[in-house]
């Protein structure tokens, strides 16, 4: 094992951390629009370490290549994607704030 | 791996059965498409899989325009209020109503795994086309070899299927002619954000499926997959410009003309049967040139009937 | 050669739609389907020497596909290019006129695609092509009611083509071959139960095509269907149909070993009944005919099933008879309702006196279909019943009581005296009247030359025993008379026939019959 | 018995599948199905001949006890895009019908229908 597969898989332990840490947010909060920012944390923190882990592993190769772009696309849509959704929401009249506890 | 998968495909299956809901389900689809696809790629079919991904994008946009539609027309209010009183009945009589079909269900399964063959793998046709498709038709792409050389007969019927599906879908529909008024606004909201993004994204769409269609032949991808990425820059433009200005017409033309050309070519070239008659010097570049072309041509054809869908169900019948 | 079979139509479907003007397109497609009629009278005397087979791109072994033309597959081309000819003829006129005629020609050239393919996934391709073109062509002029059964159309069948590709699934795993030749080789020599699962898919696939007993309620939506196009109509129900039947004579070849033929006699048998009960209580005339057609592929089927050469013949040229006055029947009742304003058959009275070339053709029809003496229906049957052992040859005779009583009930729209025409009359065709009264014309004389016309299409030499054919002569003016008097003191006043003809079938219901259908013919061939 | 698993988990979609379509009112939910039970029998097909460690049949000179199956890849590409053209036309036919009847009940609006 060399130095670059211990970066990745330290990487990846890490992304998995992230997925989880976003997987249990998406069901500790009950506001949509904190469950939107807690889930777009899986896509883009969880998700980009993940595959900057698996390029670490491969080493300077065609494949990691192919990685980067990849994360490059991932950069540029999950953001819009969280967006669109949170947009959609508001405008089709979700409430931002959570309505008034009811005792 | 691929069985971990395939419970996620059953657990989906088993969520779409159970949920009521129209817009719902067809969430529950798209997760479902995108599963399917990721096991078709793991049982070794990344062509397969590309034009499962592909086809599952349009099927979902078709699937929302449509379910939308029914949330306007206020049926899903209607349905809700239904869905409250059924769910209010006792139990019993939710097991009355589904226990007969299920249990049939499982008695035909059962029956089906009786009678399940235990034979083994009769590998006679595909060890040939291995073995000879480098010959035979050219490229590195098997898929592509027996999609457009040794079923050509095959895939002419399938192009043929989506000039009716065109057609059909121009005729049944409740509007009467073929294009809305062209140069109309569409009404979306369309954020800033969003334009912006997709104006970056867009030409990358473009040059992956111009990549797909050149490359068919010795990766996976082609015609078809390369088409339904070109449609869906079209998609792009639509979001970005917000208006409908592409004269449907011509388009439908274009398509039955193309595949006009692609059929020709393929009588020419595959079923007189000229491939055997090049001289061997001259081979490899015919069948470079014939595998390209009929890419191209379908993959233009693709890309036309899924233009030509998209604006459909977009323009039309979302009015 | 026999691509061009396939493609020619094809393609000039396609051009047609993009070059022709309503005015020219009409003309050039009657020129083209008489060109076509030619070609296939061609490839019938080719096929007469012997197979003929093309293999496409010369890949050689089985890379390719292969398609070929037997003698059986080149009757039913040629079946086919007459018929799309006649009905092209009648429909001449028909308004949208590019569409139809793009429909019309695709329809046409994967129909002939079907009967020419010897390769299993080209007849799932081809099916799939002619199913959605059919649909389009049921709602053809769009109205609520042909809407919802041209849905039911498409969905059910294209259903039931999953069970198909299933089955073709296992098929492929057994042999590693897609085409029939080799399968039909291969299977000869494969474990018997290794093919049962596969066989009892793919039989419900094409048993639903053919409309058997649990599977046959799409039918008489989709051929009855009010606002669909006549010829549409008649060449779902003349020809259409037969492609099924086609299908399921060759599939009975390729699964030898496994084919079930007791358990279609059976399945025959009742379809034929529970057909012409259902067609006794209809009142509307499209639908009375849809449900005779159910009732004749029973009959068929029944046929097609003893194992005896008489009654296979017979069979086969049912198909071809039935093709005839179906289809004139169908053309013939597109003309009447127009005319009438009214489906209703009591409401429709004296077609004689008004419309006198298409009420005698309709007439032969009728004659035809019930089996009367000197008609093409009486030949077939008289071989079905020939080759049959006795008990089902009593059935055979029951059955075609249930027909005679049908058509009694049908006949009565051509006596009587005409009501007055209303002030907007509608103008009768002349080419509608030729189509149709040359259609009853072929009843008449492939009843004639009966023996003559079976041994110029199947080569086979068959013998009319004179005083067999007087007994059936006999047993026919019998049954005419019983069921004249079944029909007049039962059919008319029956409450019982009211109730059975609001019987329908929802979707839910016809997918259920196909897994009911599914598990019988599944515990047919595996406790055999 | 000498069966695959990845065949099971197929039959248990097709009678999912077929469940739904005999139970469902919806007829969005029946063209839903419809698409599932294609799904069910297009990955039987790609798993016939499968086992973990084939390739995709793609580049030169490749040994066909490494490859996967082309020949089921090529028909099932096909199939999807059958699947595909019978929902757009299925989807379109929907449509008119919901404008008409105004809902998407099976039952009702097969009474519809008839009247």
């Amino acid at each position: 094992m060399n130095v670059f597969e211990i970066i990745g898989n330290i990487f990846i332990i890490a992304g998995v951390i992230f997925t989880l840490f976003g997987v249990a947010g998406f069901f500790r909060f009950q506001n949509f629009y904190i469950r939107i920012l807690v889930s777009s944390k899986v896509d883009a923190v969880g998700m980009l370490t993940l595959v900057v882990g698996l390029a670490f592993r491969h080493g300077i190769s065609f494949f990691s290549g192919k990685l980067m772009l990849i994360i490059v696309v991932l950069l540029i849509l999950n953001p819009l994607v969280s967006h669109i959704v949170a947009r959609s929401a508001y405008l089709s009249g979700h409430e931002v704030n959570d309505p008034p506890e009811q005792s | 791996m691929i069985y971990a998968m395939l419970v996620f495909w059953i657990l989906t299956a088993l969520l779409i059965v159970k949920e009521r809901r129209a817009i719902r389900i067809i969430l529950y689809f798209g997760a479902f498409s995108f599963i399917t696809a990721i096991c078709f790629f793991l049982l070794g079919s990344p062509d397969v899989a590309m034009a499962e991904a592909a086809i599952s994008t349009f099927a979902t946009i078709f699937f929302v325009i449509c379910v939308e539609k029914y949330t306007n027309l206020q049926i899903d209010e209607a349905e809700k209020a239904s869905d409250r009183q059924e769910d209010k009945k006792p139990l019993t009589y939710h097991l009355k109503k589904f226990l007969p079909p299920l249990g049939f269900t499982v008695f035909l399964c059962a029956l089906f795994i009786h009678f399940l063959p235990d034979n083994t793998v009769n590998t006679f046709l595909k060890d040939q086309y291995v073995e000879r498709f480098a010959f035979d038709v050219g490229g590195e792409n098997a898929v592509t070899a027996i999609y457009l050389g040794y079923r050509v007969y095959d895939t002419l019927f399938e192009a043929l299927i989506l000039v009716i599906t065109v057609v059909a879908v121009s005729h049944m529909s409740w509007f009467d002619k073929t294009s809305v008024a062209d140069g109309r606004r569409s009404d979306i909201q369309r954020s800033g954000m969003a334009v912006f993004t997709i104006r970056i994204i867009a030409p990358i769409l473009l040059l992956f499926g111009v990549y797909l269609i050149m490359n068919g032949h010795i990766s996976p991808g082609g015609g078809f997959q390369g088409g339904v990425a070109i449609a869906s820059f079209f998609i792009c433009r639509y979001m970005i410009y917000n208006i409908y200005d592409i004269s449907i017409d011509k388009i439908i033309r274009a398509e039955k003309a193309v595949f006009v050309v692609a059929a020709l070519i393929a009588v020419a070239a595959i079923f007189l049967g000229v491939w055997a008659r090049v001289p061997a010097a001259y081979l490899d570049l015919y069948q470079g040139t014939y595998l390209l072309i009929m890419n191209a041509l379908i993959g233009v054809k693709v890309a036309c009937t899924f233009i030509v869908l998209f604006y459909r169900f977009v323009a039309i019948e979302r009015l | 050669m026999l691509t061009y079979f396939v493609i020619v139509p094809v393609l000039t479907a396609v051009l047609l739609y993009l070059f022709s003007s309503a005015k020219s397109g009409r003309v050039l497609a009657i020129l083209i389907q008489t060109g076509f009629v030619g070609a296939a009278y061609y490839l019938f005397t080719l096929s007469r020497q012997g197979e003929i087979i093309t293999s496409i791109g010369n890949y050689g072994g089985i890379l390719g596909i292969y398609l070929r033309a037997d003698n059986l597959a080149a009757v039913f081309v040629l079946l086919t290019a007459i018929f799309f000819l006649l009905a092209s003829i009648y429909s001449f006129r028909e308004k949208d006129g590019s569409m139809f005629w793009f429909l019309i020609f695709i329809w046409q050239g994967a129909l002939i695609g079907l009967f020419l393919t010897r390769d299993f996934f080209n007849v799932f391709v081809l099916v799939e092509v002619v199913t959605m073109v059919v649909a389009v062509l049921i709602m053809f002029n769009r109205d609520t009611r042909s809407m919802y059964d041209g849905m039911i159309y498409l969905l059910v069948n294209i259903t039931a083509m999953k069970f198909f590709l299933f089955g073709l699934g296992y098929l492929y795993r057994l042999t590693g071959a897609l085409d029939m030749a080799t399968i039909t080789q291969v299977l000869s020599e494969a474990d018997r139960a290794d093919q049962i699962l596969p066989y009892a898919l793919i039989m419900t696939a094409v048993a639903l095509k053919c409309a058997l007993m649990p599977l046959f309620s799409w039918l008489p939506k989709a051929h009855g269907s009010p606002a669909a196009p006549p010829a549409v109509s008649a060449i779902l129900s003349g020809l259409h149909i037969k492609s099924g039947v086609y299908l399921f004579i060759r599939f009975q070849d390729v699964f030898a070993a496994v084919a079930a033929t007791e358990f279609f006699l059976v399945m025959g048998v009742v379809t034929g009944i529970i057909g012409f009960i259902m067609a006794m209580s209809q009142n509307d005339i499209k639908l009375i005919l849809a449900y005779s057609t159910i009732s004749q592929v029973g009959l068929i089927f029944v046929a097609l099933n003893i194992p005896d050469p008489y009654s296979y013949v017979g069979g086969l040229y049912h198909v071809i008879n039935h093709a005839l006055f179906k289809g004139c029947l169908f053309l013939g009742a597109g003309v009447i309702t127009k005319v009438y304003g009214t489906r209703d058959i009591y409401a429709i009275r004296g077609v004689l006196r008004r419309m006198p070339w298409i009420g005698a053709a309709t007439l032969m029809a009728v004659l035809g279909i019930a089996g009367a003496p000197f008609f093409n229906g009486s030949i077939s049957k008289y071989f079905m019943v020939a080759g049959a052992p006795e008990l089902i040859g009593w059935v055979m005779v029951f059955m075609s009581l249930g027909t005679i009583i049908v058509f009694i009930k049908y006949a009565t729209i051509l006596f009587g005296s005409a009501p007055k025409p209303s002030e907007k009359e509608y103008p009768i065709l002349p080419e509608q009247q030729f189509s149709i009264f040359v259609l009853g014309l072929l009843c008449c004389v492939t009843g004639i030359l009966g023996v003559q016309t079976i041994q110029f299409l199947f080569q086979t030499t068959v013998y009319v025993d004179f005083m067999g054919y007087l007994e059936k002569v006999l047993i026919f003016f019998i049954s005419l008379g019983v069921g004249y008097l079944i029909y007049k003191y039962f059919v008319k006043t029956s409450a019982l026939l009211r109730r059975v003809r609001a019987f329908e079938l929802g979707f839910r219901e016809i997918c259920a019959s196909m897994g009911v259908f599914f598990a019988m013919i599944l515990l047919a061939v595996g406790l055999a | 018995m000498n069966f695959d698993i990845i065949e099971l988990f197929c039959i248990a979609m097709f009678f999912i599948a077929f469940f739904g379509l005999i139970t469902s009112k919806s007829m969005i939910k029946s063209v839903v199905f419809m698409s599932l039970m294609e799904m069910a029998v297009i990955m039987f097909f790609l798993s016939i001949g499968f086992r973990s460690g084939l390739f995709a049949p793609i580049g030169v000179n490749m040994n066909p006890d490494y490859v996967a199956d082309p020949l089921p890849q090529a028909l099932m590409i096909t199939a999807i895009i059958i699947g595909l053209s019978v929902t757009a036309v299925t989807l379109t036919m929907l449509m008119t019908l919901f404008r008409k009847h105004n809902t998407t009940d099976w039952e009702i609006v097969k009474k519809k229908s008839a009247e």
